[in-house]
Parts: structure tokens; C-alpha cells; sequence
């Protein structure tokens, strides 16, 4: 049982959370051209990395999306912070 | 030295206290370049091995792993093999796979223990029973073996299971596939690997890839943590870790790694002769033919290359699993592990180039990559030698993405599979 | 198709949901919930902000949901929709959540049954998740508690205080 | 007889007796003892077989360090199968059986398999059973395996229960050294919490019996408890950590008695002391696994713990300095011992059924018991667990705790440090962070290991008889790492997962190929440290507390007419109503839906509430279809889509105001909408300028559905004058709001109206009756099934799949016209997307007086191999159309209307016709009569 730090509520039980994204990635225009390709890598390409990620979460209980900075495998959580002040 | 295994075998070496059991594999120097390079050194690695010098007669090969041999998911799965999918594609995949199985023990002169024991997929309502007919219709025209049971087909296979009116999810009925069954995994590992040595193929153990050669925007080696091996062609099977090998290269996969649990129990006197799957509990299991109940579940909900499991995906399947057969709850569970696997968005597996020249990816098999250990090897094999797709393996290219061309069997199935 | 009416036990209607010695849980009905939303949400009432583990001592107060969302319990009546001068989201909830009444010495005991709430960690937010469902939880006095599930969680809720008291009633 | 009882010492209460029996046979203990020890007091030497050669077997260890002595127990109704006796508190009148065994352990009739032992050497198996081929041998060696039976039926009671709690400091084990740190730490103020799982603290004091701090054992144990309590530290005995998971957290199991579930204490902690102690590891001898041959602290824990005297000629063969200590306490106990230097000289024991002598070198001497060890292995399972590394000790040959994970130190036996006065003496350094003295040691080992080549059988895994020669074997045969080897030979993971047999194992690997020990390394250390019954997961979560459903308010009332209740989308709503049987039922009710009135509950439907200056640019991009251009009070149906374009969920949206709309999406999706509109708010837009609530639960919502149902208005008097199809009206009902919507999933005029859960009933009785006085009345959701699918009208994930596109179900306009982006637009337009021959949702006809077609079967092509094009996803007999409808997603379907088709299920094929998917009123006439 993983805890998670929402920026607002502070540590809690993993299961309160949930994976939503890689960090980082924005939605392509559809109003104007966007290729296949283009569309195929927003949608479905991955870094996964092994190591620290930065990934957006949600903290399910209070709706907050942040990005979480982690390390996908020791399990450390490094960072946590709102996603609307995510400078990325 | 005995190099064949047979009953014969097993009584001369009996009597002359084993001493003439010759290695399964070699343990050799890696040499300064090979024709194929494989990495990864588990069930479809080894496979793949197997099946280029065997189908492929290229033999100037070599299957590397950062460990040892079959330490991956290969060695850490619950053996269920089936091929009971909705869409063609996936039954051509699958079918192959099984029926590559039913001959492997002999082809590679090693027991892998394929117990064509059936799996159930428990239906509990008449509108799962809906989709199980559904999917019982696809499979036959797709030309794999499947039959709808009502409750009391159910009981009879499996007669431990809560079958109460007022169970939590009552059983309706099931899709029964005869042909399914669990196989010994080590022992398909061992065996293709022992096959691939006895056919030239270099197996090299402990010997991490740290980093693929690219020169003039093409794989022509890797860097290890045995030096630097050349490559006419490189190969991933790294089940897990394949966004990684490809990272080496640059390239990005549709591919998330995740921990995915198992668990086995005390050994107990036969309970159930069949692999039991209920979508509604999240919970399968069989029996080992030692007399543990090997269990499983669905993936652990955080993202992970940490190769252990965590509580609450084990109080998932451990509670679905107690309220489909509630004697179970008194049970000891021995132990429980977790893989790595790789998951992409149609739980479908990629097979293909992994986007620059030279190297070539098979993986993204999620939770059911054991299953498909034979088929997958062969096809690879077939993509490495020949440079393009067996009709089979075509459709699993990961250029279906861009094409939109998805092949999601959780979604026609409703669950993950 | 089956028919589950006795599978599910029919909902209780008495208010005293459950007694034992130095465990009480009653369910009440305030006044009037109304969940607002907005930049300055948190700002909004005049009613005390209560996070966790903030007492609650009247029958008046705010919980605080979110980062820009509370919810007040017996509040002035609000206009339900977009307030666009105040920029505040408003929506009456009154029916939407079951309350509930915990009291007694053993109330911390059985509430580690259904999660972690420990009144030295604190936390600006009352929404957790208990039971396995989301709750809002919050004090009342020394080893009083409020908790709060969506209306039709409170069956569900219900039965698995229940099932714990009855199962391990006397150890906790 | 070999064991006694002694006159007196141990924990035990000699003045209560305990009845009890083993293999039919009855026998007397105390309070105190375990299953083991009462036997070994009655002179019972075999408790066990093994698992694949039959041999006979007597404990090796007193703890869960035994492997041998397993027993299927039965205590009243209730038998637990593999209960370790060593570990298996006794009971009165509780009887035992050998598991493996049969008649009994002293004489199994499958003892004879062990003749054939030369044959059936390391993985065997995987050699032969191949021809004709596996399944013809695999049913008698599965009966052959295993070990204790099942009993095919619960426990009653058998719940876990589970507290989630968290400590500063956790002390793992309750010996000397734990007692120490945790007494240290909780008079220091630290929020101490203790676990032993034995039943009483002391750990391994009551095996030496010497003094602490001048004090017997019992006394100085009884000072340390009262002092941690006086602290405020808790103690809990019986209680085993069996788990270290991430970021801190440690499980624990709570032992509550036999056949009762364990507790289960999911325990977060700052810091953890592990003071888990050591096993003696066995001596590897040939036939080492004699019955009688035990682990020289187990015969001591048998003599200190529970007052038996395990021999009356005791060989004592250690290479630690502690074995002196051994004899005299045995001496002093009554026995006669003689020692032997295993270091010296190979040992071999000598006896059929269990020890008779002992050969050292060349002599022979005659002894009942011989107590064996080559020294301490530290406990270091949950270090491990935590991720902390092992560093290997040549001076104490035992791998110990190295580099610490975080949060987590070791002290005594656990860490390395044996002695008695240094283990207390560093668990109180670091239990309070006080620096430590230098390492010191009186223990001394001689290092002895396995020696390849020796002589006869020699076992390194007892219970799955692993042997000397199978690691050789499997060493020969490059089975060379340590995972091939377990895996190769079963060794390590028989039900003590190795604690007695891996360090022989590796040892004899590292020997066989001339490498360090540490060079050959571990295997994985996994949990759960011993077997925990798979209940301790389960716990409440169970039944009605299982994937638990939502509760309509209306419940009560459904129940009161006689509703049949069933689960949809996660709700527990009325299926159908009244006595008839079910078929009857739901056809009844459609008919009179379309006949006179229907009144459904409807309150699972989503109310989302979305608000803020920007909500109509929002809705308009979270939905397929163009939602700027709904005017305040009216109402449009509506898809929303996954980005992959994927059919999401229908639904209708009622725009209330300019910066105001309510979302009614599917009842199974008001969970996942809301929170894909939270993630698309929060992500990609300004989430200060628009919210989302979701109101579902506050509001009930009840629908009048029929030609009658314009009439059941105004008799209610409610205003339907101004209420259009596709728009609503606020009004006010007994004091309440109450919203009005005009819109329909049956095709006949149809009114939603939603009221506060609290004024659900009284709107809910007051339809009623005005519905049940024009010859309507309630219906379920089974004929609103009908209903709906008569007029063509989709449930997502029924009549859609996981690749069903808007344009599929025939909405065209959006993705051909709609300007502004919205989620899943651009999937709409790959290839696929674009391609002739994807499922359309279309309508299926049959021959006049032919069945319903059944729901699953597939429209399949001609010829010789018939292959799928499709499947049918809804059907039923229509009782207003009198004839089965259908529909079905179908290759190319819309172009394909009139053209008759082959359907196939279940290897017989019937044909239909497609058609439109709507089968009634197809001019829509009804939905404003």
C-alpha cells in the first residue's frame, strides 16, 4: 500500500488515486491538420520510463490532477504538485 | 554422456548415479559479432532462438540476458495457455501458439507439462451469458474449439466453486475451451533453450545490454556488460523492459510496464482439475501439479518496474477468489511475486520494427505473454530471417496505431484479457 | 434474469443505525447542504471552514471538499446555479448525502476498520476514502465523528458497520 | 520411547490436561504445548512423511523452521489442512492427521516409493511422461502430489478482521534483544509497538534458561512487558510480521486460535527494529533426515518452552560454540550427551525409521537423538522484503543485514550478534540512536558446509527430499543459478520457502563450483514470511460488502410492490413487478408502457451540473455533438467519445442557462463521466472558469412514459402545456424543486421528472396512482429494454463495442461538419475510421411466425468456411409488434438494408433480413401524441 501525496490533502492511501498520464504531452490542434502519425503519438506513445517519471495522477476523492514525480522503481515519490502550476 | 531424454535414459542414468547428464545449455564467450542478436533470454527470446536455426538455418546466434535464462515473466507466470479470443487475428495468434504446444515436449525432447486440462470463463448474469455466447460464436468460426456451458456444465468441471443463488455473482455459465490448459514455464524456457544450444545458438547469461550501437541511423550492435557484440540484425524480446531497449534507439513505444501479481498456495490433494476465470470476481486459478492453487489476477494499478506486488491488487484477487470458492479462505498462501509486463493501449502484442533499421521488437503481450511463447518465436523468427511479416504476425505490426487498425480484445470482451 | 430482493438485505429505516456499549451511530438530517465551488470557494461562507481534524461545534459549518469546493451544512438558502458576480458554482445537495452520527469510546476502533484517519495527521480536506467508498469524515467533540457517503451509498455504508460490529464488535 | 515430559520448567500448565489424537491415536498434553511437543512428550518420533520419496519424518525445527511435521488438524466441525505441528498451538480434543500418510506416518503403505529414489533424482520429469504424451501420467502424479486434503466447506465465522494503524516505531520479535529495544525506545517516548509470534515474549531465552541482568527468563521477561507498558509501548504475542510493502507499510497477522481467521493489522511505521532472531541451519550428513535428528535449538526450545526432553542418549553435533551451552542444559535435564565435531570427521546416521546410532568416521554409537547444527542463520526475510542488502560475514559464516533500507535497523540474533549481553546492549543503542559499542563476538563457528562427493543420501530440502546429489545433478547440468537450481530441483520452496534448506543449497552449489559463497548469492526473499490463510485478504469485503451496489431511495417502496430487484450499471433496481413469472411480467409491462402509461424509476440517471463562463465551450468540446448552439431550457441528445472515437456514452444535455447545463449520461457512467470531465477541465483548460458538480444523488427522478402519460400530468397537475419534446420546466412540488424534462427512451411521449430524493416518495405515489387510474402503472428495466429497443434506441456497451464510431450508429453530421475541436475527433478520420466494411447498427427481421434470434449469435458469410461479419446485440419478442426485433452491428449494415443474411449460432445457421434498427413507429408520430 503506496502513499501518495495530493497537493492539497496532503498523504494518503494509494487506492485514492489513479494514473491518468504521462506528463507533458498536449493535444494536437484537431482544428487545423494533424497527421496520423502525429495523432497516433499523442494519443499512444509512451517514454515508461524506468527510474523517476513525471506523470499526471488524480487524487480521486478530491478530483485534483497533479504531476507526480516518482520513481517508477524504487517506488519513491519525489514530488507532487498542482497540475495548473505545472510549468511544463 | 546421455543426451537424449527418455524413459530409457532416465533408468541407465538411475543406475549409474546420473553422472552422464550432459549440460542442458552451454554457458560460452560471447564472440565479436553474430547474425542475429536476441535480448532477452526468456521464453520468447529463446524461442525465437530456437526457431531461426531450426526453421531459418541461421545458427550464428545469440539470446542475451541481463540475468539468467527464463527470469523473467517467463519464470514467473501462472502457465495458463489458451486461445480464447474474439477477433481472427487474435485466434490465428493464439491457435498457433497452442497447437505449437501440443507438439513442443517432443519437438524439443523436454516435458513442458502442457495439461490440456480446459479453462472456464465464468459468465453470472444472462447478460454476460449474452456475451459468452457472443464470444463462444466468434471463437468456433475463428476455428478454435469453445462451448457455451450452462451452471451445471460449470459444476461439473469445477465443483468447488460458490454455485449459491446468493452468491455474490451467481455462475449462469461459462465459455469452456478444452484445448486450454497451463504448462510447466521453466520448462519451456529450459527446453527451447536447451534445443537452440544443441543447434549452435549462443546463450549468454548475466550479460545486461547497456546500450544498442546505431551508426548511419541504423542497429548494428550492442554495448553489454560482457563488451561490445556487432549485430547483422537485433531482436527485443525483454518483456517489461522493451520501452527501455527501445529508449536505447530513441524510439518511443505505445507500451506501459506494469507489476502484475501472482500468488501460490499450500500444496494441496487435487480441488480442481481445470483453470477457472471469472471476470466479475477479477480472479482465475488452477492447481499445479505439485498441488498449489496458482492464482492470478489483473495488473497492479500503478505504473512499475518494481518487481514486487502490492496489497491492494492482492486484496482484490485474494477476496474474488475466496467468494467464487469460499472454502479457499482457510487456505495458506505460500508466497506471491509480481512480473513486469508491458501493456499496450489494445492489450494486443506488438511485433514488428521498432521504428529505425536494424532492430526489431516483440512484446507488449501484457498479462498473457506466457501463452504465447511458441507462436510468438516462430513469428519473430520468421520476421528476423526473412525481413518481412508471416501473414499471422501482420496485423500485430505496431503501425496499426497510426491506422487506426486496433485489435482490442478487452473491449469486445469486456475485460482485460 | 434473477431476482436478488433477498440477496440484499432491504434498506433500515430506523435512524439508529447501530448501538453497542460506548458505540453509537444514528443518522441526521440537516437542515439544508449546498456544495459551492469557485476560486474564492473556500472563502465563501460565513459559516467555520472545517477540515480534518478541526471540531465542529455547532450545528453550522463548512466542510471543506477541495481545493476550490465546500460544502455547508445548514447555511443561509442559496440561489442554485452560476453566481457570476461571486464566480461561485452553487448546488443544493440536501438529499445527496446520507449524514451519520459516531459516538463513543470505541468509535476510533472501529474507524480503523475502514481506513487510516488519525487526528495527528491532519489534512485541509474531509473527503477520504473509508470502507472502501468515499466518505467525508469529520470530528465532533472529543470522540464524536461525522460521516458523510452519497445517498445511495448509505445502505452500503450501513451494512459494513454492521458487519464489522458483528464480526469483531466485542475486540474493537 | 525416546522423548519425555521432565518433572518440571517449561511454560506449560502441568495441572490442566489436553486430550487429543495423531493418526487415530489418543494422546494427553498441556496447556502450552504445540502439537509437536505433546507428541515428542508421548514418544512419538514420526509426524510426518515427506513429500516425494515417502520418508518417514520427526520435527527438525520447534518453530516454523520445521518442515517435516504436517498436519491435516480437525478440531469439531472445523479441519485445517498442513498445520505445522511445531507451530500448531494444542487444543483439547482436536485430532490430527499426518498429511501424505497413509494409514498413518509410522506406516505409510507409499513408503516404498523411496526404493525407487535413484530413478527419480531432480526434475525427472521434465525427461520423460512424453510419449504417448503428458496427460496419460499427469492424473496419478497429481494424486500422488500435494499434501493435505481440503475439506470442501468454509469455516463459519472465518472472517478477518482488519485495522489499519500506524506506529513510530515497530519492534519485530519479542526475544531479549527486542524486549530490550523496545523497552528502550518507549521510555524514551517513542510510540512503541511490539510483536512476538510466539504466545508468549521471551523468544529464545527459554532455550538457554541463563540469567538476564541477574533474573531467571520468566521474571526478567515480565519486567521488560510491564516497563513497555508503563511507557505506553503495546505489545501484541501471536502476532507475526509477515510483510514489508512500500513506504512502510508492514503487515501483520494477529493469531486469534485455531480455525479462527487471523487479525490483520496493516500497519504504516515510521522506523522498524528488526529483532527477529535466528534458525539453526541443518547439517548436511548423510540420511541427516532421520527421524530423531533435530535442530539443536529446537531440542532446547522443546526442553525450555514446553518441558520435554526430546532423548535419553543424545548426540550433540554442532560447530558453533554454543553447543557446549546445549549439553549441559540437556545434562541438566537428565539426558545422557555425547558431542561430536561434524568439523572432524563425515557423520552419517544409522537407523530405518528414525535414528538408532550415530557413525562418526569409523565408530558407531548408539543414540536416540542427535541434535545438529552449523550455526546461526540470521532471520533476515523482512530486511530483505524492505529492500535492505544482505553483506556476507565469514567470521559467523551467515549473511546479515547490510546496507539498511530506509527506515529499518537490525539488532541481536537477527543482526548477527548472538550473544545474549551484546544483543541487549545494542538494542538499546539503537533503539534510542545512542552510538554503538564495538563489535564484539564469543561466538565462534567453524564453518562446515556441505561437501560434494560425500558419501550416501544426504538431504538439503527435507520435505521435497532435495538432496546432496540432485544439486551435483543439477550443477552438471548447468542448472547453475541459484533460481535454476530451486526451480530445477524444487529446493527452497517447500511450505517453509527455504528457511531450513537454502544456505545448505547454496552452499553445496558454491562448493560444486569452487566459488565463494557470496559469489553464488540468494534467492528472492518473498512474502509472505510464513503461510497465512488467503482470508486475511478477504476479511469484510465479502458478500453484500463485495463490489457493493447503489441503493435507489425508492427502494423501499419498490420492495413494497413486489419488484423483482436486480443489478444494472452498479444500481440494485426493479426488474420487473409482481407475481407473474418473469417472461409474462416484462411483457406485460411494455405492453401497457405502449397501451396506456409506464412509470420507471429512473433516478440512477447522471445529474451533472456544469457551471462557469466557459461551460458551453466545454460541453461542446467534451461532446460529439454541437451543444453551443442549445438554447436555455431546451434539452439535446448527445455522444461523447474516447479520443481513440470510440462511443463513450449517450445521453441528453439540458442547458439551463447561458453559463449553466446538466449532463444526463447513462446510469452506469455518472462515475466516469464526471471524472473525465473533471480531467479534461483540469487538463487543457482553465479550471477557474468552469466547475462540475455531480448532483445524482440529491435528485430521484421518475419517468411517465406512454400515450396515457400527457393525461397522468395533468391529473397530477403539473404543467406539460409548455414543455415541448426536447426541452424542460422548473416547477415545484410539495414545496420542492422539481424539473420537468420532456424527452424519451421509449418513442412515446414521455416526462423525467426529477425531485429531491427526500420528495421521491410522495411524487413516486402520487404517479402512481394517477398512472395505475388510466390502467398503467410501474415498470422495470427489462421491459424499458424492450421498449427502447423497438425504436432502435442503443444502451452503450450492449449495442456498441470497443470499436463502435458515432457514424457507425448512423450520426453522420458532427464528424463531417462539426468546426470545433472535440475529444475524438481526429480518430474519426484514420483509415479504419474511413473504412466500407466497418459494424453498423442495424435492425434484423425474421421469417413471420420464426423465434427471436438469439442475443450473440452472428451474421456470418456464406460458403464453406463461414466467417464472422457481425453479431447480434439486442433481441426480443416485441409484444406491441407482436413478432421478434433484433439488432445487430453488421460489415457495411447500412448500405446493406433488405438484404437477407445468414445468422449463425452455435454451429446452426437461420437467416433474417437487416433492416433499420428502428422497428416501431418508425415516423416517430408517438413521441408527441
Amino acid at each position: 500500500m503506496q502513499l501518495f501525496p495530493c497537493p492539497f490533502c496532503g498523504d494518503r492511501d494509494e487506492r485514492e488515486f489513479h494514473f491518468a498520464a504521462e506528463a507533458g504531452k498536449s493535444r494536437p490542434d484537431t482544428t487545423g491538420a494533424v497527421s496520423d502519425a502525429e495523432w497516433a503519438t499523442y494519443l499512444y506513445a509512451q517514454r515508461n520510463d524506468k527510474g523517476p517519471v513525471r506523470e499526471v495522477w488524480v487524487h480521486l476523492t478530491c478530483a485534483e490532477l497533479f504531476v507526480l514525480e516518482r520513481d517508477s522503481v524504487t517506488m519513491a515519490v519525489l514530488r507532487a504538485t498542482p497540475l495548473r502550476q505545472d510549468p511544463a | 554422456m546421455t543426451s537424449t531424454y527418455s524413459a530409457f535414459s532416465i533408468l541407465r542414468e538411475g543406475l549409474r548415479g546420473g553422472r552422464g547428464w550432459r549440460q542442458a545449455w552451454r554457458s560460452p564467450d560471447p564472440k565479436p559479432a553474430y547474425d542475429v542478436i536476441l535480448i532477452g533470454a526468456g521464453g520468447h527470446g529463446l524461442a525465437t532462438a530456437y526457431y531461426l536455426a531450426k526453421r531459418h538455418g541461421l545458427r550464428n546466434v545469440a539470446v542475451l540476458d541481463k540475468g539468467w535464462l527464463g527470469g523473467g515473466n517467463t519464470g514467473r507466470n501462472t502457465t495458463v495457455i489458451r486461445s480464447n479470443y474474439f477477433y481472427p487475428e487474435s485466434v490465428a495468434l493464439y491457435d498457433l501458439s497452442v497447437r505449437l504446444y501440443e507438439g513442443l515436449s517432443k519437438e524439443l525432447n523436454y516435458n513442458v507439462m502442457f495439461s490440456q486440462r480446459g479453462m472456464l470463463v465464468m459468465a453470472h448474469s444472462e447478460h454476460e451469458m449474452e456475451m459468452a455466447a457472443r464470444h463462444t460464436n466468434a471463437m468456433r468460426l475463428n476455428g478454435a474449439d469453445a462451448e457455451l456451458l450452462e451452471a451445471d456444465g460449470v459444476r461439473k468441471r469445477a465443483p468447488l466453486l460458490n454455485f449459491s443463488p446468493q452468491a455474490r455473482y451467481p455462475i449462469h455459465g461459462a465459455v469452456w475451451q478444452g484445448r486450454a490448459g497451463t504448462g510447466r514455464h521453466d520448462a519451456v524456457a529450459w527446453g527451447y533453450a536447451r534445443a537452440a544450444d544443441r543447434l549452435g545458438v549462443d546463450i549468454l547469461q548475466n550479460c545486461e545490454v547497456t546500450d544498442l550501437i546505431v551508426e548511419a541511423g541504423r542497429v548494428t550492435g550492442v554495448e553489454t556488460t560482457r563488451g561490445r557484440i556487432r549485430a547483422g540484425v537485433v531482436g527485443a524480446a525483454a518483456a517489461g523492459h522493451s520501452s527501455v531497449i527501445a529508449g536505447m534507439a530513441g524510439q518511443r513505444l505505445p507500451l506501459h510496464s506494469y507489476a502484475l501479481q501472482a500468488f501460490v498456495s499450500e500444496p494441496l490433494k487435487p480441488v480442481i482439475d481445470t483453470v477457472a476465470f471469472s471476470p466479475a470476481y477479477g480472479t482465475y486459478f488452477s492447481q499445479s501439479d505439485k498441488g498449489g492453487l496458482v492464482i492470478g489476477g489483473g495488473l497492479d494499478r500503478v505504473p512499475s518496474y518494481g518487481q514486487r506486488g502490492n496489497l491492494p491488487m492482492q486484496e482484490a484477487v485474494l477476496s474474488g477468489l475466496i467468494e467464487m470458492a469460499p472454502m479457499l479462505g482457510k487456505v495458506k498462501l505460500l508466497r506471491h511475486w509480481a512480473g513486469i509486463v508491458d501493456v499496450t493501449p489494445d492489450s494486443s502484442p506488438l511485433i514488428g520494427p521498432a521504428g529505425i533499421e536494424g532492430l526489431y521488437i516483440n512484446c507488449g503481450w501484457g498479462t498473457g505473454g506466457f501463452k504465447a511463447i511458441p507462436a510468438g518465436g516462430y513469428l519473430f523468427a520468421h520476421l528476423l530471417a526473412e525481413g518481412r511479416h508471416h501473414e499471422i504476425s501482420r496485423p500485430f505490426d505496431p503501425d496499426r496505431f497510426a491506422a487506426g487498425r486496433l485489435i482490442d480484445e478487452g473491449a469486445a470482451w469486456g475485460i482485460a484479457h | 434474469m434473477r431476482d436478488d430482493r433477498l440477496k440484499w438485505d432491504a434498506p433500515a429505516s430506523d435512524p439508529k443505525v447501530l448501538a453497542q456499549d460506548g458505540l453509537h451511530v444514528t443518522r441526521v438530517r440537516p437542515t439544508r447542504l449546498t456544495l459551492i465551488s469557485g476560486v474564492q470557494a473556500r472563502r465563501a461562507s460565513a459559516l467555520p471552514l472545517i477540515g480534518w481534524p478541526d471540531q465542529v461545534t455547532s450545528e453550522q459549518f463548512a466542510l471543506c471538499l477541495r481545493r476550490d469546493r465546500i460544502l455547508e451544512v445548514g447555511g443561509p438558502d442559496r440561489l442554485p446555479g452560476w453566481d457570476a458576480e461571486a464566480g461561485l458554482a452553487i448546488s443544493e445537495m440536501t438529499d445527496g448525502y446520507a449524514m451519520f452520527h459516531l459516538d463513543g469510546d470505541r468509535t476510533l476502533g472501529l474507524l480503523k476498520r475502514g481506513g487510516v484517519a488519525r487526528p495527528d495527521q491532519p489534512s485541509p480536506s474531509v473527503v477520504r476514502l473509508m470502507f472502501g467508498m468515499d466518505v467525508l469524515l469529520y470530528c465532533r467533540g472529543a470522540s464524536g465523528f461525522g460521516l458523510c457517503v452519497p445517498g445511495p451509498r448509505a445502505e452500503t455504508l450501513r451494512s459494513a458497520l454492521r458487519a464489522h460490529l458483528s464480526q469483531h464488535g466485542a475486540e474493537i | 520411547m525416546t522423548g519425555r515430559r521432565i518433572e518440571a520448567g517449561g511454560l506449560i500448565d502441568r495441572a490442566a490436561r489436553l486430550n487429543f489424537s495423531f493418526d487415530g491415536r489418543n494422546y494427553t498434553g498441556h496447556p502450552g504445548d504445540t502439537l509437536a511437543s505433546a507428541l515428542l512428550a508421548n514418544g512419538v518420533r514420526i509426524l510426518g512423511r515427506s513429500f516425494k520419496y515417502h520418508r518417514p519424518r520427526g520435527p527438525w525445527g520447534a518453530w516454523f523452521d520445521d518442515p517435516n511435521a504436517m498436519m491435516n488438524v480437525r478440531l469439531g466441525r472445523d479441519e485445517l489442512p498442513n498445520c505445522p505441528a511445531t507451530t500448531t498451538a494444542l487444543v483439547n480434543g482436536m485430532s490430527a492427521r499426518a498429511v501424505n500418510a497413509w494409514p498413518s506416518a509410522a506406516h505409510d503403505i507409499k513408503g516404498g516409493l523411496d526404493l525407487f529414489h535413484r530413478w527419480l533424482g531432480a526434475g525427472f520429469y521434465y525427461k520423460t511422461f512424453m510419449w504417448p504424451n503428458w496427460h496419460l501420467f499427469e492424473p496419478s502424479i497429481r494424486k500422488m502430489a500435494g499434501l493435505g486434503a481440503l475439506e470442501m466447506s468454509g469455516i463459519e465465522g472465518h472472517v478477518t478482521d482488519r485495522v489499519d494503524d500506524v506506529c513510530d516505531l515497530l519492534v519485530v520479535g519479542g526475544g531479549a534483544a527486542g524486549l530490550s529495544a523496545a523497552r528502550a525506545a518507549a521510555e524514551a517516548g517513542q510510540g512503541v509497538l511490539l510483536v512476538e509470534d510466539h504466545p508468549e515474549l521471551g523468544g529464545g531465552l527459554y532455550r538457554r534458561g541463563t540469567p538476564v541482568d541477574g533474573q531467571p527468563p520468566v521474571a526478567w521477561v515480565a519486567e521488560q512487558r510491564h516497563a513497555i507498558e508503563a511507557a505506553g509501548g503495546r505489545i501484541l504475542t501471536g502476532t507475526t510480521a509477515y510483510g514489508v510493502y512500500d513506504h512502510g507499510l508492514v503487515a501483520l497477522s494477529e493469531d486469534r486460535g485455531f480455525a479462527k481467521a487471523p487479525r490483520l493489522w496493516r500497519m504504516r511505521v515510521r522506523r522498524a527494529i528488526l529483532a527477529a532472531g535466528a534458525t539453526d541451519r541443518p547439517l548436511t550428513f548423510a540420511n541427516n533426515d532421520l527421524p530423531g535428528i533435530m535442530a539443536v535449538e529446537a531440542g532446547l526450545e522443546f526442553l525450555g518452552r514446553h518441558g520435554v526432553l526430546v532423548g535419553q542418549k543424545i548426540a550433540l553435533a554442532s560447530n558453533t560454540s554454543f553447543g557446549d551451552l546445549a549439553a549441559e542444559r540437556l545434562e541438566a535435564a537428565g539426558a545422557t550427551v555425547r558431542r561430536y565435531d561434524p568439523t572432524a570427521r563425515p557423520l552419517q546416521g544409522i537407523g530405518r525409521k528414525g535414528l538408532e546410532a550415530v557413525r562418526h568416521g569409523r565408530y558407531r554409537y548408539d543414540a536416540d537423538v542427535l541434535l545438529a547444527s552449523a550455526g546461526w542463520t540470521p532471520l533476515v526475510h523482512l530486511w530483505r522484503h524492505a529492500g535492505g542488502k544482505l553483506r556476507w560475514s565469514d567470521a559467523l559464516s551467515a549473511f546479515l543485514p547490510g546496507d539498511p533500507p530506509e527506515g529499518m535497523a537490525a539488532v541481536g540474533a537477527a543482526n548477527g550478534t548472538f550473544d545474549l549481553d551484546h544483543a541487549v546492549e545494542e538494542a538499546g543503542c539503537v533503539a534510542t540512536g545512542t552510538p554503538l559499542p564495538q563489535p564484539r563476538t564469543r561466538y565462534h563457528i567453524a564453518p562446515h558446509w556441505p561437501e560434494p562427493g560425500g558419501e550416501g543420501r544426504q538431504w538439503i530440502d527435507f520435505q521435497h527430499d532435495v538432496t546432496l546429489k540432485d544439486v551435483e545433478q543439477a550443477a552438471r547440468e548447468n542448472y547453475t543459478s541459484v533460481e535454476h537450481l530451486k526451480r530445477y530441483t524444487t529446493l527452497g520452496m517447500a511450505s517453509d520457502q527455504g528457511k531450513t534448506s537454502n544456505m545448505a543449497g547454496l552452499a553445496a552449489m558454491a562448493a560444486i563450483q569452487g566459488r565463494p559463497i557470496p559469489e553464488v548469492g540468494t534467492t528472492t526473499f518473498r512474502p509472505p514470511f510464513v503461510p497465512v490463510p488467503m482470508e486475511l485478504y478477504h476479511g469484510t469485503n465479502r458478500g453484500q460488502q463485495f463490489h457493493p451496489l447503489k441503493r435507489l431511495a425508492l427502494e423501499p417502496q419498490h420492495r413494497a410492490a413486489g419488484a423483482a430487484l436486480g443489478e444494472y450499471g452498479g444500481w440494485l433496481r426493479p426488474a420487473w413487478y409482481g407475481e407473474n413469472p418473469m417472461t409474462q411480467a416484462i411483457r406485460d409491462e411494455a405492453l401497457m408502457a405502449r397501451q396506456t402509461v409506464g412509470v420507471l424509476d429512473a433516478s440512477p440517471l447522471g445529474k451533472i451540473e456544469v457551471m462557469g463562463p466557459d461551460a458551453e465551450a466545454f460541453v461542446n468540446f467534451i461532446y460529439y455533438n454541437t451543444i453551443r448552439t442549445l438554447k436555455p431550457g431546451r434539452i439535446r441528445y448527445g455522444l461523447m467519445l474516447t479520443e481513440g472515437g470510440v462511443v463513450y456514452d449517450d445521453g441528453v444535455i439540458a442547458r439551463v442557462a447561458a453559463d449553466h447545463f446538466v449532463i444526463s449520461c447513462s446510469s452506469s457512467h455518472v462515475d466516469g463521466v464526471t471524472a473525465l470531465l473533471e480531467s479534461w477541465r483540469q487538463d487543457g483548460n482553465d479550471p477557474d472558469r468552469i466547475f462540475v458538480h455531480d448532483c445524482t444523488a440529491h435528485w430521484a427522478t421518475i419517468t411517465v412514459t406512454g400515450p396515457e402519460a400527457r393525461r397522468v400530468m395533468r391529473a397530477l397537475d403539473l404543467p406539460v402545456q409548455d414543455v415541448p419534446h426536447m426541452s424542460f420546466c422548473d416547477a415545484i412540488f410539495a414545496g420542492r424543486p422539481l424539473r420537468i424534462a420532456r424527452v424519451s427512451f421509449t418513442g412515446d411521449t414521455s416526462y423525467e421528472m426529477s425531485v429531491p430524493t427526500g420528495s421521491a416518495l410522495a411524487l413516486w405515489q402520487a404517479v402512481k396512482e394517477a398512472a395505475e387510474g388510466r390502467g398503467g402503472g410501474p415498470i422495470g428495466v427489462e421491459a424499458l429494454s424492450v421498449l427502447r429497443a423497438e425504436k432502435g434506441y442503443i444502451m452503450v456497451g450492449k449495442d456498441t463495442d470497443g470499436e463502435t464510431m458515432p457514424h457507425d450508429l448512423g450520426f453522420t453530421g458532427p464528424r463531417e461538419k462539426k468546426k470545433a475541436a472535440f475529444v475524438g475527433d481526429r480518430s474519426l478520420h484514420t483509415a479504419t475510421a474511413n473504412a466500407s466494411d466497418r459494424r453498423q447498427l442495424v435492425g434484423l427481421a425474421v421469417e413471420e411466425g420464426a423465434p427471436a434470434l438469439p442475443t450473440g449469435a452472428h451474421i456470418v458469410t456464406g460458403g464453406e468456411r463461414p466467417a464472422s461479419q457481425g453479431y447480434v446485440t439486442s433481441s426480443y419478442d416485441s409484444p406491441i409488434l407482436g413478432r421478434p426485433i433484433a439488432m445487430a452491428l453488421i460489415a457495411g449494415g447500412h448500405a446493406r438494408l433488405g438484404e437477407e443474411v445468414t445468422i449463425w449460432h452455435m454451429d446452426e445457421t437461420r437467416s433474417a433480413t437487416i433492416t433499420a434498427a428502428c422497428a416501431f413507429d418508425r415516423q416517430g408520430a408517438r413521441l408527441d401524441a
